[in-house]
C-alpha cells in the first residue's frame, strides 16, 4: 500500500467561490443519444404494430446532464396529467407525440420510477380491467341508492 | 474459495513477484554469461573505431537492405507489423504505463483505447500470419523447433487476452484480465531461457556483429 | 429458476390481498410493480407478470443475524431518505429477529428467533450481515447472547429455506477477513454448504439491491439468478465500468490525473486514480446512492471495488487496476541485484570451462590430419 | 600417436565460444531470413543450406556448457549431444555448401554474424576429424612445401625470368629494406602470371621499391580455409619471419581474397601478437599511389565494364571504393552489378568451396547467382581482384556459354600505364 501522499490530493486554497464543482464543466456524456434512437424504434412500432413500450430511465447509465439533454430535446407537449394513487403520479407528454415522461412518486414526493412510455396514451391513465369490472357493479349500486333516495322522497 | 478475482490478485500480487524474480535472474546470467565471456584481444591493426560502427548497426539494422526487402518481403513487412503493434500495445497503453511508472516511476502519454485496440487487432492477424508462414515456408518449417511455437504461442496468447480484455469480450474481466497478466508472467518467466532473450541480446549481438564488421571498414 | 416454494400458512394474506385493504388502489398496485421492476433491475415490460406475481405472493419470516460487522448494511437499508417503496416491502415481509431494530431484548429477543425458526422450519429466510470466526477460532471472539457466531449461524440456518448474506463481510469475509485475518473470519458461503445462498455484497450495499433480493424471493418464491460468487445477475451482471457514464473518457483516453486537475473537474475517467470500476461488479452506476441521487464515481472518486472478494487485500485504492499488487522498484532492484550475484557466479563458472576448454584444445598437427587422407 | 576424434572436436568447438557467440545465438528467433541471403541456399532451393542450421553443432555445445538453461536440461537429460554421426552430415553443410562470403552476417535481423561462426565451427570440424579431403591435402601441402598447390620456387623462378624477359624490367627478390614484400596466390602463379609481370610495370612505373621472398611468396592459407589456427598460425608466421628478415615496413598480399583476410585480420591473432608492419591489399596500394598522383595512364577502355568484389575484399575488409577509383581511371563506361560492395553476391568458391572437389556440382549452382547479377547489367566484360573469383567466373561463364572474358584489375591498369621507356614492349601475350 502506498503511504497517504502517494494519494494524489492536493489542497485547493483558493476562496470558495472561485471553485467549479466537479462535474460542473461537463454538462452532457453522450449517454443521451441511445435513448433517443431507442425511441425513434419503439415509435415506429407503435405506428406499425400498436405495439408500446416502456423505458425505465432509472436503469441507464446517465452522467449529470444527460437526462437533462434527453428531456430538452423531447420538450414539453400540450398534455399534462397527474393520477393520486399510492402518493402522486405526473404524467406529461412531451413534445414528441406518442411519447410520454411518467414520474412515479411516492406520497412524500420522492421518486420511485421514471419512465418514459411509448403509447396512444400512458397505461396508468386506462383505467384498470379489473376497475372496469367493478365499475358497473359500483354504478349499478349507486343507481339502486339513488332510485331508493328518489322512492323514499317522493 | 477461488474465483476469478481471487485468480486475479494472485496473478498481480505472489505470481508477479515469481515471475518478476525469475525474469530478473534469468536475464541478467543470460547477459552475463555473454559478457564474462567476452572476446579475446584482437591484435589486427583496425581500419576504424568500434563503438560508432557498432551502435550504428544496432539501429541501422532494424530496416533491411533492399535486396532483402525483395527477397524476403513477408518476413520484414509482417516482422515488422506485429513487433511495432506489439511494442505500442506493450508501451502506449495506459495501463501497461501505469504499471511502469508503479515500478519504476517513469510515465509517459498514452494512445487513446480504441487506437490501441485497433493496432492489437492487426498485430493478432500478423502474429497468425507469421505462424502460416513457418508452418508452411520450406526454410522456416525446417528450422523451426518446438520452442519456437511455444513462443509462438505464450505471445500470441499475450496479445489475445490482452485485447480480449480490453474489449471486454470475456466475462468475468477478472478472469481474463488474469489470464492476461499471467500470460505476460509465463512470457516473462520463459524468456531468459528461450528466444525470446533477444529482445535484450539483439542489441548486444547487433553491436558485435557492427564493431567487428566497422573495425575492418565496413558498417554492417 | 427453481420451483416456487410454497408458503402455506394458511393465516397469512397474499400481497395483493394486504394492499388493498390498505387502500392502495389498482392504479396504485400497477404503480408499485412499476417501482418493484425498477428496484429489481428488470425492465418494465415485466410488470404484467410481476403484478399477477406480487397479486399471490404470501408474507415470508425473516431472521436477520448480525455477527461481525459495522451495521452500516442495517443503516444502509433502514435509513433510506423517506418512506419509499423499500419500507412496504419492509412492512410487507415477518421480520421476526433482527437484534439492532427489534424492540424486544434479551431472552425475549431469542425466543423471538426460535419461535420463528419452529413456526416457519423450512420456509424462513436468514438473512446475515457480518463475517463469522470459523469453527477453528476462538468462539469468545464473536458472540450473540452468549453463543459464539459460529454456533448461531449453523443452528439458525439448518431449517431455513435460503441464506441471504449481506454485505461484503458476510458475502466474501470483508474487512474481518483482511489479511491478517486475526479472528478467522469466514463468509457465509465457507461455512454453510447445505442451502440456497444469495451473496448480496458490498460495503454496504445499494440498498435497493437488498430489497430487491428479497422482493425477487417475495414475488416469485424463487431466488434470483446468480454469478459465480452467488451474487444476483440483474444487479451484478454488469460491471461499474461498463454502466459507467465515464466510459466514453476512458474510450477516448481522456483521464484524470489527480483529484484537482483539469480532468477531475471536466469529469474524465478516474482509472489512474485507481479506480476498480473495470474489475468491480454492482449496480452503482445505474441505481446510484441516496435514492438515486450519486454514487461514488459522480461524485469524483474512483471505485473501490467494494463488492469484490478480497478488496480490502487488492492493492492500494489509489493504483490503477493495472498495477501489481506488492511488486515495487525495489522488488524489481533486489530480483536485480540477486540476479547479476547469480548471473555473474554462474557466468563465472562459464568463463573458468572456456579456460578450461582452451586449455583441453590440442594444436593440430599436420601428421594428424595426413591420416585423414 | 595421437589422432582426430570427437573429443578433440567438442574440446575445440568449446574453446572457440566467447561472447559474440553467445550473444548471437540467444538473439537468433529462426526467422530464416539467412538463407535468402545464401547463394547455396537461393540457387538450391534446399533447406537444409540455411545459413544458421549449418552452425547446429556450435550451438548446441554453447547451449550445452555455456548457458545456465543448458545445464539445467543436461541434468534432466533433456540436452541434445553432438555425435560424430552428426559432425558427418555437417560436414557437407560447413564446408561445401558455404563460402564464407558473409552476406548472411549482413541481413541477420539481430545482427549475427554467422560467417564468424562457420569459421569457428570448422576449429570443432578438423578437430574432430570431419574436414573434406581436399581441404586437408591441401593444408599438408601447404605447410609441407609452402604452397597449397604444392609449387615451388623453381615455378616461380620460370615465371620471374619470363616477366624480366617480356618487360626488360628486373624482379627485385629477397632485397632487403625495400618498402614492400610482396606475396603471391598459388593461383596467380600458375594461372594468372600477368599479374607479377603487371605489378612489375606498376611499381617501376611509380617508383616503389619491392621485393619478392624466396623463404615465403605465398600469402594463401589453407589453415583459414580449413579452419585449423595452428596449420594457419604456421603459415602466417612464415610471412612475419621472411618480412622481418628482408626489414620491409609493408607486406602486400596477391589478388586472393582469403589470402588478404588472412593475414590482414586473423594473422596477428593467430600468432598472437602484431605485426611490426602493416598489411595491405594490392588495389589498396593501387589507389594509394592513383591517389597521390604516382601512376599515370592514358587511354580507356570503351567496351562496357562491371566488377565483381570479392567477398574477402570488399564485404569483409572494407575495400570497396578503391577497385571504383581504379577502374574508373582507365575505363569510360563502367558500370555496377546491382548488389554490389558489401552486398555483392560470392562467386561460390570461396571459402574453400574450390579446393574441396566433391563440392563442384554445388559450386556451379551457388554460381547461379552471380550469373543472374550478370545477366541483369549485361557487360562486356566482368573486372575483378581475386584470383579464385575470376577463376571461378571464367570457369562459370563458360559452362553457361556466356561470351564474357574476366580480366584483373591490376593488370587492366598496367596496360594503360603512361609509358615512360621506350623500349619496354606493350604487354606479355
Amino acid at each position: 500500500m502506498p503511504s497517504l501522499n502517494h494519494i494524489p490530493v492536493t489542497l485547493d486554497t483558493r476562496p470558495l467561490g472561485d471553485r467549479t464543482a466537479a462535474g460542473c464543466l461537463a454538462r452532457r456524456h453522450g449517454n443521451a443519444t441511445p435513448i433517443l434512437y431507442e425511441l425513434r424504434h419503439a415509435l415506429d412500432r407503435l405506428i406499425t404494430t400498436g405495439e408500446t413500450t416502456k423505458i425505465d430511465l432509472a436503469a441507464m447509465p446517465f452522467g449529470p446532464g444527460d437526462l437533462d439533454h434527453l428531456l430538452s430535446v423531447l420538450g414539453t407537449g400540450e398534455v399534462q396529467a397527474s393520477v393520486d394513487a399510492l402518493g402522486p403520479t405526473r404524467i406529461q407528454e412531451t413534445g414528441i407525440a406518442g411519447v410520454w415522461l411518467v414520474d412515479y412518486l411516492s406520497s412524500e414526493a420522492q421518486r420511485l420510477a421514471l419512465h418514459l412510455e411509448i403509447a396512444t396514451v400512458p397505461e396508468i391513465l386506462r383505467p384498470q380491467p379489473h376497475d372496469l369490472d367493478d365499475a358497473i357493479a359500483t354504478l349499478d349500486a349507486r343507481l339502486s341508492a339513488e332510485a331508493s333516495a328518489s322512492s323514499l322522497t317522493s | 474459495m477461488s474465483g476469478s478475482m481471487e485468480f486475479l490478485l494472485w496473478t498481480k500480487g505472489p505470481m508477479f513477484d515469481i515471475a518478476i524474480a525469475i525474469f530478473a535472474i534469468g536475464l541478467l546470467v543470460r547477459i552475463a554469461e555473454i559478457f564474462m565471456l567476452g572476446r579475446a584481444k584482437n591484435f589486427a591493426e583496425p581500419r576504424a573505431g568500434e563503438w560508432k560502427p557498432g551502435l550504428t548497426t544496432v539501429v541501422t539494422r532494424s530496416f533491411a537492405d533492399p535486396g532483402t526487402f525483395k527477397r524476403a518481403p513477408f518476413n520484414v513487412v509482417v516482422g515488422w507489423i506485429w513487433h511495432v503493434g506489439f511494442l505500442i500495445a506493450l508501451l502506449l497503453f495506459l495501463p501497461h504505463i501505469e504499471l511502469i511508472k508503479s515500478l519504476t516511476g517513469l510515465s509517459w502519454p498514452a494512445l487513446p483505447n480504441p487506437l490501441i485496440s485497433l493496432v492489437t487487432a492487426v498485430t493478432l492477424i500478423a502474429l497468425i500470419a507469421t505462424l502460416v508462414h513457418r508452418m508452411t515456408h520450406p526454410v522456416k518449417r525446417r528450422i523451426s523447433t518446438l520452442e519456437d511455437y511455444l513462443v509462438w504461442t505464450v505471445v500470441f496468447a499475450v496479445v489475445l487476452t490482452g485485447w480480449l480484455a480490453y474489449t471486454r469480450m470475456v466475462n468475468p474481466y477478472p478472469l481474463i484480465l488474469g489470464m492476461h497478466i499471467l500470460a505476460a508472467e509465463i512470457m516473462l518467466i520463459i524468456l531468459p531461457f528461450t528466444k525470446l532473450t533477444h529482445i535484450f541480446t539483439a542489441v548486444i549481438a547487433r553491436w558485435y556483429n557492427g564493431a567487428a564488421y566497422g573495425r575492418k571498414g565496413v558498417q554492417s | 429458476m427453481a420451483a416456487p416454494k410454497t408458503l402455506d400458512k394458511p393465516i397469512e394474506k397474499t400481497l395483493g390481498e394486504s394492499l388493498r385493504e390498505r387502500g392502495v388502489s389498482r392504479r396504485g398496485f400497477l404503480k408499485f410493480c412499476a417501482a418493484t421492476a425498477s428496484m429489481m433491475a428488470l425492465p418494465p415490460t415485466l410488470v404484467p407478470t410481476i403484478a399477477a406475481a406480487l397479486e399471490q405472493a404470501k408474507r415470508p419470516s425473516v431472521i436477520w443475524l448480525s455477527f461481525q460487522e459495522c451495521t452500516a448494511c442495517t443503516e444502509s437499508l433502514t435509513r433510506s431518505h423517506a418512506p419509499t417503496v423499500e419500507d412496504l416491502i419492509l412492512d410487507i415481509i415477518s421480520l421476526d429477529y433482527h437484534h439492532t431494530l427489534q424492540a424486544a431484548a434479551g431472552d425475549a429477543a431469542e425466543l423471538a428467533r426460535t419461535q420463528a425458526m419452529r413456526d416457519h422450519a423450512g420456509e424462513y429466510l436468514v438473512l446475515v450481515d457480518g463475517s463469522i470466526p470459523g469453527p477453528d477460532a476462538n468462539p469468545g471472539f464473536s458472540t450473540v447472547a452468549g453463543h459464539s457466531n459460529y454456533d448461531m449461524l449453523m443452528e439458525t440456518v439448518e431449517h431455513a429455506a435460503a441464506v441471504i448474506a449481506i454485505g461484503t463481510c458476510a458475502a466474501f469475509g470483508g474487512l474481518p477477513g483482511a489479511n491478517p485475518n486475526p479472528t478467522g473470519a469466514k463468509s457465509v458461503m465457507e461455512l454453510v454448504k447445505d442451502k440456497p445462498i444469495v451473496n448480496v455484497p458490498g460495503c454496504p450495499p445499494i440498498p435497493k439491491v437488498i430489497t430487491g433480493v428479497l422482493v425477487h424471493y417475495l414475488t416469485f418464491g424463487t431466488l434470483p439468478e446468480l454469478d459465480a460468487y452467488g451474487r444476483p445477475l440483474a444487479f451484478y451482471g454488469q460491471s461499474i465500468h461498463d454502466r459507467c457514464y465515464r466510459r466514453p473518457f476512458y474510450d477516448k483516453g481522456d483521464f484524470a490525473k489527480s483529484f484537482d486537475d483539469k480532468g477531475a473537474r471536466l469529469g474524465w475517467c478516474l482509472y489512474q486514480l485507481g479506480c476498480k470500476g473495470p474489475s468491480t461488479y454492482n449496480a452503482c452506476a445505474t441505481m446510484r446512492w441516496n435514492d438515486g441521487t450519486s454514487w461514488p464515481v459522480e461524485a469524483g472518486h474512483p471505485c473501490l471495488g467494494c463488492s469484490e472478494p478480497r478488496f480490502w487485500d487488492a492493492g492500494g485504492f489509489y493504483n490503477p487496476v493495472s498495477v501489481p499488487i506488492s511488486a515495487s522498484g525495489m522488488n524489481v532492484l533486489g530480483a536485480a541485484a540477486a540476479g547479476a550475484v547469480v548471473g555473474g557466479a554462474v557466468a563465472g563458472l562459464s568463463k573458468v570451462q572456456t579456460k578450461k576448454a582452451e586449455a583441453h584444445r590440442q594444436p593440430v598437427t599436420v601428421e594428424e590430419l595426413e591420416q585423414k587422407l | 600417436m595421437s589422432e582426430l576424434t570427437l573429443e578433440r572436436g567438442l574440446a575445440a568447438f568449446r574453446a572457440e565460444v566467447d561472447g559474440p557467440v553467445a550473444a548471437f545465438f540467444s538473439s537468433c528467433v529462426h526467422c530464416g531470413i539467412c538463407a535468402s541471403a545464401c547463394p547455396f541456399y537461393v540457387e538450391t532451393g534446399d533447406p537444409k543450406y540455411t545459413p544458421i542450421l549449418k552452425l547446429e553443432p556450435l550451438r548446441l555445445i554453447w547451449e550445452r556448457d555455456f548457458t545456465l538453461w543448458g545445464k539445467l536440461k543436461s541434468l534432466v537429460g533433456l540436452q541434445k549431444k553432438v555425435t560424430d554421426e552428426m559432425l558427418a552430415e555437417w560436414e557437407e553443410l560447413l564446408y561445401d555448401s558455404c563460402s564464407m562470403c558473409g552476406r548472411c552476417s549482413m541481413v541477420c535481423p539481430v545482427g549475427n554474424d554467422l560467417a564468424l561462426m562457420i569459421r569457428k565451427s570448422r576449429e570443432g570440424m578438423v578437430q574432430a576429424g570431419h574436414a573434406p579431403e581436399g581441404l586437408i591435402a591441401a593444408s599438408v601441402r601447404a605447410v609441407q612445401t609452402g604452397s597449397p598447390m604444392g609449387l615451388q620456387w623453381k615455378t616461380l623462378q620460370v615465371q620471374i625470368e619470363h616477366v624480366q624477359t617480356s618487360s626488360g624490367l628486373q624482379v627485385p627478390v629477397d632485397r632487403e629494406g625495400a618498402e614492400y614484400l610482396v606475396l603471391l596466390s598459388s593461383m596467380e602463379i600458375i594461372n594468372f602470371p600477368e599479374y607479377l609481370e603487371a605489378i612489375t610495370k606498376i611499381f617501376d612505373h611509380a617508383g616503389v621499391t619491392w621485393t619478392l621472398s624466396t623463404d615465403c611468396y605465398e600469402a594463401t592459407n589453407a589453415g583459414i580455409q580449413i579452419g585449423n589456427k595452428d596449420i594457419a598460425a604456421q603459415l602466417v608466421e612464415r610471412v612475419v619471419a621472411a618480412a622481418q628478415k628482408l626489414k620491409v615496413s609493408k607486406v602486400i598480399s596477391p589478388e586472393c581474397g582469403h589470402a588478404f583476410t588472412a593475414i590482414r585480420w586473423e594473422g596477428p591473432n593467430l600468432i598472437g601478437r602484431a605485426y611490426p608492419f602493416k598489411v595491405f591489399h594490392i588495389i589498396e596500394v593501387l589507389d594509394e599511389l592513383r591517389a597521390s598522383g604516382r601512376i599515370q595512364t592514358e587511354g580507356m577502355e570503351t567496351d562496357r565494364l562491371s566488377m565483381h568484389d570479392p567477398c574477402n575484399l570488399a564485404r569483409k575488409s572494407g575495400v570497396i571504393q578503391q577497385q571504383r577509383n581504379l577502374v574508373n581511371l582507365v575505363a569510360e563506361n563502367f558500370v555496377d552489378l546491382n548488389e554490389h560492395g558489401k552486398f555483392q553476391w560470392c562467386c561460390g568458391a570461396g571459402g574453400g568451396v574450390s579446393s574441396n572437389e566433391r563440392a563442384e556440382e554445388l559450386k556451379m549452382t551457388a554460381f547461379k547467382r552471380k550469373k543472374a547479377q550478370i545477366e541483369e547489367v549485361k557487360p562486356d566484360r566482368m573486372v575483378t581482384m581475386c584470383a579464385t573469383c575470376r577463376t571461378q567466373l571464367e570457369e562459370g561463364l563458360e559452362e553457361f556459354n556466356m561470351e564474357i572474358p574476366v580480366v584483373g584489375l591490376t593488370e587492366m591498369i598496367a596496360e594503360h600505364l603512361v609509358d615512360k621507356s621506350t623500349s619496354s614492349p606493350a604487354s606479355a601475350a
